[in-house]
């Protein structure tokens, strides 16, 4: 299906569709829109061959805005439509937006499968810890004691945490980054795309409305440099401002994370836990690190690449083509016992 | 014709009989469905018409010897052209006690009754939960009675298989099909050919099956049955010259599509999640891989269609097939598709409801939930099938409207036809007339809704075209830009155009035949799907004995063909036979405006011939 | 009658009115709803009857200026019974360019304008998409124009506020109201006393809100106005004696369920998923725990209708609440509602479809789905609500009918419904008739599917109950044990008593009533649901011609009462108008095989009643 | 609603129904239903407040059988069933049971929330590897390379592992045991009850017809020695044969669990990890352990309770009728503006 036609050098703002953006002013959406734009004029894929795909929300709209090929589907089911988009079409860079509510309230099951099945997509999961869209209710990752007009006492259920439920659905791709971080988040979406199956991403976003400042507390300018980790590969889990520096390390004796300050108690770079993408255990503990015990960790926090599914698909078709080759449905119809009258 | 090569000259004089119902019944474990299906094939070979009707217990493998544990296979074949599986069986073979007293309430009176006495011990009477031996007790006095020891006949047929006893024993459905063989004249040898293969790694099964085969026919040939038992001889059918086999409805469902989808020049891309009886599509294109088929096993039936609609807004003919509670999962996304003017196939294997209901078995009450069942104005084109064969036929017509107008198309079928067989003229795949799909690729002037001014089916861009790139959804949209719009006027406009494609099929579907019968009258019977058969050969029975009564058996569903309320006008009395409490009624009545009544079954099984007819006596006055 | 303190005595002669259509309109961030709303709740206290409109844009907060972000608030008020939000309005108040430019097409010729010229600069017009100053270029020259500069006036009235800039232009909605309020005569005070509670924490806020609400009142007194304005009063409608107020239909849906549950003696469980127009009523009951109400927000609407399914089970009252595609998730469950016969109100405020369609507007099209859009033979009962007030009967009603048939009952609102508001004349609690459920408790003779003999209602046993523990599903159940059948006879009773079940509600609802109009004749306008009000003036102004024509509206849906067909025969001609395609034509059609012919409106706005009038007059020869 | 009457001494058969069980003969879940009829024994709540509900597959007919009251609901949606059942009556004893497929593939959203929200049941997720009730496709735990009906070159997706995703969903309380481990199954049901909130236990279940010995690797008799770890709080992780044990420990520098032979390069139990069910991570580590590098860990992985979600939600309602006592409805309706004619 797919014409390769390299569009000479596109700027990210050749990404921009001709459709008014409709978010609120000031809403998050805004930047990742923009970092978005950067990206796809970095990756240099033809915008032909690209497809943003998304279910229902505010977050959702987003395919409105990108010039490429775009599919705003209905309420969680974005993960869905986009597998069949790659199983049609392997060849296609094809990128979900969704948000907590769509991806991990009513999509949560398809977002499970979509991670074990490791689809080839970009999942780009916008959270703003509330249900923008209907105007506000709390969402499966608002706090315990949200006040929303359907908890108007505050919430009493445990919230869920994206990334530690898509590690746990065995996700081989997961990241984090914050709408603001224009330099963090690009080089992260850009990650996820270079990851050949499903990459899962957590977009910090703020919602200006119905739930503004719910991400102060790390992304705040003030506290960025204590309350952020910044992950890399085979780096020492270090952070803090410079002559601050705090690491991470382990607990001696038990499997629990603390945070320790450089310098004090003989402490060194050497005795911090070493960031190792590859460690699905690690993963999982950076995911459950937060403020005010812990710095946020953003970043690629676990990759782990395999082949993905729409891949092994084609494969065992082309397998048993190449088994069974020249399908002549003539003959399909008359495998069997046959018998001819007159 | 091929076969009938071993006819036995020495056998006592055959009765010739014009058909026969027969049916097998025994344990879930006795390789009943198998047996049935190995009859089926030399009975086609034979050259007779025939129809089957597979009757399975709902429990995987439910305990031995209970009645809910039986399983059936019914077959109906004949020299004459077969339309049902049979009301009564004029034969019944009973490998059990429970198989005995479940089945032998449906036997003809004065039919032919084989029974195991090897499987009546006083322990399988009691989880039959019978009283007595009905050999015994006088059940069977209307009935001509084999009663043999098969068990023991078997385990001596391979004794020296090598076989453990277990295992001996498994053989004697084979063996009671060899005797079944001798009494209706069948061929063996395809049956050994088969027996040979499927069993060829593992030769002594192979061989103590065929020794099994081989003793049951020869006790036919050798033993004094019964007083009054002959065997009988059933003159092949008139079929039209070509080449045919049976064909499965799930079969000729996967078929269909392939071809279908061939035809369309489109790669076919399957999704769906496996429920009763609607896993024979999905297992039956899962095994065609090397003609390309993307076959996709989702989470669930919303995942399933979501994904089929995403295959098919990628450029592929995206399909999903379910039964009852997953076509209601697909409710939401059918919306999307209605909106979205994507071409999808969809596939319902109807079983009895309400809810999970009776799994396994048939039901033609989804009706109402295809034409009418969505939130919104949402029109769609309804397609049934009338049989096994016809399911082909039928799918590759919903393609062919659905990469044509854009649009979503439900296939009504349902357990009975999905699971049974019927003799199928096969057709040349090269001379059926393709219907290439022509996607858009000039950039000029597009817009992802611009409407084919003839079908009004929209633009079908495919991501991975430069310079359509464009974005869809389901909110509403401009007529004229396909931006998204909440102006009161399009809104109207658009919902008016999607109506108005959908009813403008009408225009290019055949005008509905009269299938039996004058084109106006004093009583039409009007049916759908897989009642053809019940109805056909009941007014097929009246019109023989001179009653003027016609029958209209419709394929489209939705829209109805156009001069259909011009047809039902035409008579005073209209009867609707229906597997469900009124559907297609409603709809007939609320469109034509004319007084017909219903007939409704609901009881998880087939109409029966004898059912309609006296429906139909009591309408024409007696 | 309380309020009415202040008249000004000072002013010019007002001209005495019936009734008055207003439309407030402005941005998004303007605060017309809350404008709306204040002038609502003073127009109640001063004694008129009124039905209003709240018509917000899709987006939450779209960018200021645009027109997708007009919001808008339409009151109709008068002396007379008022029965809808009216057709245009005579006096449109648009706050900024956007919505002078969206709303001004539906002004009655000769109406009032007010303009905020202070948002009419260069860059507004643009946003708008306006080319021209709409006051210079003779767009409005066929309308009386009030131009001020709001915005400037505002400012100048709230400047010892100490608000900054920006929070003091925010008033300007407030001067506006003090206009209007002086326009039409309305008391000030309850919105002063509202302002001060509602900025309680802000009296600053408070203060300046007042200011301006006084200022703009003051302007009306002492400015000159365009020639031809004048001032108007509208006398207080006739009510019938007793304690009023006003009330929305999400209210009046959450209020009318707490006083249903404590009718049937229950505790109410109310599960629901957030959607628009349904959330109101999720929102209404969360804040009511007092009353010992469970909300729960469900992770979907399939887990929302399950969670009500099992509370039930569990002898709750579980109730949900959705809209189309919402709706459309629960289709598989309300099959195990139907199947397993517990009681469930399930409230539809239907919106714009297909699919997503226009999320914030109104139409009636999931009637098909209500009706017939399950799979199975699955019948329920269906219920609709004709006004804001009137949900709180009609989920009365179905609480009602939910609990004596242990049955689901959907009942239709829609989005104008929930959000518009009319006055209600409160009913005392205590004078309702209560209709408590007994629980079964007796083991004896005890199954779970034991019918009530004359409601054919089943036994309702709830857990926690000793003695009569028992399992229950949706595969087809005994009619006489309540276990596990797949016997064919009993699925055929078990499917009648299901639908008997249901039709016979009809014997237990009020007979059709004919709400205007003799009870046979040559025109018969039938409607259903929100369309009541213009049905109704439009019935009732040409029948004030002298036209005999007359108006039924249904509140049962299904099953019909039992009159119906007798009366719609009675009728050479019938019309339905109907915000969808013609749903409720098809079920008249097919129950009682009339010409009735359908008037479609689907624009996302409630129908206009010269559009009605006009299909009337058609009909009616001219 | 519950009315408290002790009903005295039941012993497990006066736990079966008067239904006919059917499943296959030899199918695993006899022995499950045997296990559960002894700890409903135990337990001691009467039979008339027991609830089960399931949903639709060979596992979801169990509430058939057990004689107390139960709910056979639709396919995937007994978790949700189960939440209503408990919002409306708290004290009831509320247990699901379900499926691979039920649970997990089509109703792995709810599953999700119903762990999130900690709501206070217990979950029996009867897994066998495959559709059984359907014939035999294969299921989201299907191992890669499975053989199926719909996979008849052998699946290509990546499974997912019941209690990885329990954990990443926010489990509190997550174990494992065996159809036919008759003395541990009763031991693991018992904490699964006591544990309030929602207690998720896979049940490896034999599927005699379409999966049979799929689980032979670590439950054949032969090999359970050295294949399973029976978990136990505060106990170090030691399995094996006498005079052969092995432990687990954390490999040194790193996050990944190694085995060890005991007593050889001097290692004793005390370089062991100690078993902790309130550590999450180490239940993560554990979980994820399978034959042949690891033995299959059994028992309790997980438990660390918090108050469960119709508790909260009750204490809201309290709380708020507490602070607005008497309600009355006539006055609800009249809050607000009212006013009177005539
Ligand atoms: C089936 C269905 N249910 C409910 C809705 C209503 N709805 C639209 S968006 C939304 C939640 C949006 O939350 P989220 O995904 O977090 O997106 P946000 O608006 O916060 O970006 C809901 C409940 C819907 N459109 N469809
Ligand atoms: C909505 C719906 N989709 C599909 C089915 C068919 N179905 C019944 S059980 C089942 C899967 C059963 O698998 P599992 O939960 O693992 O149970 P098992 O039979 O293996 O115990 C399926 C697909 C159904 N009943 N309902
Ligand atoms: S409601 Fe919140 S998330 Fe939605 S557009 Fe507005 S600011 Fe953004
Ligand atoms: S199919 Fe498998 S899981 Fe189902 S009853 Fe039979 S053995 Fe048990
Ligand atoms: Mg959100
Ligand atoms: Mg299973």
């Amino acid at each position: 299906m797919t014409v390769e036609t390299m569009e000479p050098n596109l700027t990210p703002k050749d990404f921009a569709s001709d459709q008014e953006v409709r978010w609120c002013p000031g809403c998050g959406d805004y930047a990742i829109l923009k970092a978005v734009y950067k990206t796809l004029a970095d990756i240099a894929v033809p915008k032909s061959d690209v497809v943003f795909v998304s279910g229902i929300g505010c977050a959702s709209r987003f395919p409105y805005h990108v010039s490429s090929y775009g599919f705003h589907t209905i309420h969680g089911r974005a993960p869905s439509v986009a597998t069949g988009i790659k199983l049609a079409n392997p060849d296609l860079s094809v990128w979900v937006v969704t948000g907590d509510g769509d991806g991990l309230s009513i999509g949560g099951n398809h977002m499970l499968h979509v991670l074990r099945r490791n689809v080839d997509l970009q999942i780009l999961l916008f959270n703003n810890e509330t249900y923008g869209l209907t105007k506000g209710q709390y969402s499966p990752t608002s706090r315990v004691g949200t006040v929303s007009p359907s908890t108007p006492m505050g919430s009493v259920d445990y919230p869920v945490s994206p990334v530690a439920f898509a590690l746990g659905s065995g996700a081989r791709f997961a990241a984090r980054s914050v709408d603001t971080m224009q330099r963090h988040l690009p080089v992260v979406l850009k990650r996820a795309h270079e990851h050949r199956g499903a990459s899962f991403v957590e977009i910090f976003q703020n919602c200006i409305v119905y739930n503004d400042g719910a991400f102060d507390d790390f992304t705040e300018k003030a506290v960025v440099d204590d309350t952020q980790i910044h992950l890399e590969h085979a780096k020492p889990l270090i952070f803090g401002k410079e002559g601050e520096e705090r690491g991470i390390r382990l607990k001696p004796g038990v499997i629990e994370l603390e945070v320790v300050r450089l310098g004090e108690g003989g402490i060194g770079i050497k005795d911090l836990l070493v960031h190792d993408e590859t460690n699905r255990s690690l993963a999982v503990m950076l995911a459950a690190m937060a403020p005010p015990d812990f710095p946020m960790a953003l970043g690629v926090l676990y990759c782990d690449p395999a082949p993905g599914y729409e891949t092994l698909v084609r494969d065992q078709i082309e397998e048993a083509k190449a088994r069974t080759p020249n399908g002549d449905l003539n003959a399909l119809l008359r495998e069997g016992y046959t018998w001819t009258v007159g | 014709m091929a076969g009938n090569a071993a006819i036995d000259l020495t056998s006592p004089p055959r009765q010739e009989v014009e058909s026969v119902v027969i049916r097998f019944a025994g344990d879930s474990g006795d390789g009943i469905q198998m047996t049935g299906g190995r009859f089926t094939d030399v009975t086609a070979l034979a050259g007779n018409d025939l129809a089957t009707f597979p009757d399975f217990p709902a429990e995987i493998r439910a305990p031995a010897g209970t009645t809910y544990g039986v399983s059936a296979f019914q077959i109906n074949f004949g020299a004459r052209n077969i339309k049902t599986s049979g009301d009564a069986p004029d034969a019944l073979i009973a490998l059990n006690a429970a198989a005995l007293a479940v089945e032998i309430r449906d036997l003809k009176p004065g039919g032919v009754v084989i029974v195991n006495t090897g499987g009546l011990a006083e322990r399988n009477l009691r989880k039959a939960g019978l009283e007595g031996n009905p050999i015994e007790d006088g059940t069977l006095s209307n009935f001509r009675v084999i009663a043999i020891d098969i068990s023991k006949l078997t385990l001596e047929a391979v004794k020296n298989s090598g076989l453990n006893k277990k295992d001996a024993l498994r053989c004697k459905n084979l063996w009671t099909l060899g005797l079944v063989y001798w009494m209706y004249d069948r061929d063996r040898q395809p049956t050994i050919d088969w027996l040979n293969k499927r069993f060829a790694s593992h030769p002594e099964l192979a061989a103590a099956n065929v020794a099994a085969l081989n003793a049951g026919h020869a006790f036919g040939e050798t033993a004094e049955l019964a007083d009054g038992i002959t065997p009988y001889t059933v003159a092949p059918s008139h079929f039209a010259p070509g080449e045919y086999r049976t064909v499965h409805g799930a079969e000729a469902m996967a078929w269909g599509l392939m071809v279908g989808a061939r035809l369309a020049g489109l790669d076919l891309v399957f999704s769906s999640y496996p429920i009763t009886p609607a896993s024979g599509v999905l297992h039956a294109l899962a095994k065609l891989k090397h003609f390309g088929v993307t076959t996709f096993q989702a989470e669930d039936e919303i995942a399933a269609i979501c994904a089929a609609i995403g295959a098919s807004f990628a450029g592929s003919l995206g399909v999903t097939s379910s039964s009852g509670p997953g076509m209601a999962l697909k409710t939401e996304a059918l919306g999307l598709a209605i909106s979205a003017e994507l071409p999808l196939v969809v596939i319902n294997s109807q079983r009895a409801g309400p809810s999970t209901g009776m799994p396994t078995k048939t039901e033609q009450s989804d009706l109402y939930q295809a034409v009418f069942g969505r939130n919104g104005d949402s029109p769609l084109a309804v397609l049934a099938a009338r049989s096994p064969s016809d399911c082909f036929d039928v799918v590759i017509e919903a393609v062919r409207i659905a990469t044509k107008y854009m649009t979503p198309v439900i296939v009504l079928a349902d357990t009975y036809i999905a699971n049974a067989a019927e003799p199928w003229l096969i057709p040349n795949v090269d001379e059926l007339t393709p219907f290439p799909v022509e996607f858009r690729t000039e950039p000029e002037g597009f817009h992802p809704y611009l409407r084919d001014e003839r079908t009004l089916g929209r633009a079908w861009a495919v991501p991975g075209t430069p310079g359509l790139e464009h974005r869809i959804g389901a909110l509403e949209k401009d007529y004229d830009t396909g931006n998204i719009s909440y102006d009161p006027a399009n809104h109207q406009r658009m919902t008016d155009a999607r109506g108005a494609k959908i009813s403008g099929i009408a225009d290019d579907i055949p005008l509905q035949a009269v299938e039996a019968g004058e084109e106006s009258g004093r009583l039409c019977v009007v049916g759908w799907g897989s009642s053809y058969g019940p109805i056909a050969r009941a007014v097929g029975n009246l019109r023989e004995e001179g009653h003027l009564v016609s029958h209209i058996h419709l394929r489209h569903i939705w829209p109805l063909p156009r001069n259909l309320v011009r047809l039902l006008r035409g008579f005073d009395k209209i009867l609707v036979p229906e597997m469900n409490t009124g559907q297609l009624l409603t709809l007939l009545r609320a469109e034509a405006l004319v007084p017909a009544e219903g007939l409704s079954s609901v009881t998880g099984k087939p109409f029966r011939i004898s059912e309609i007819e006296e429906a139909i006596r009591l309408r024409l006055g007696g």
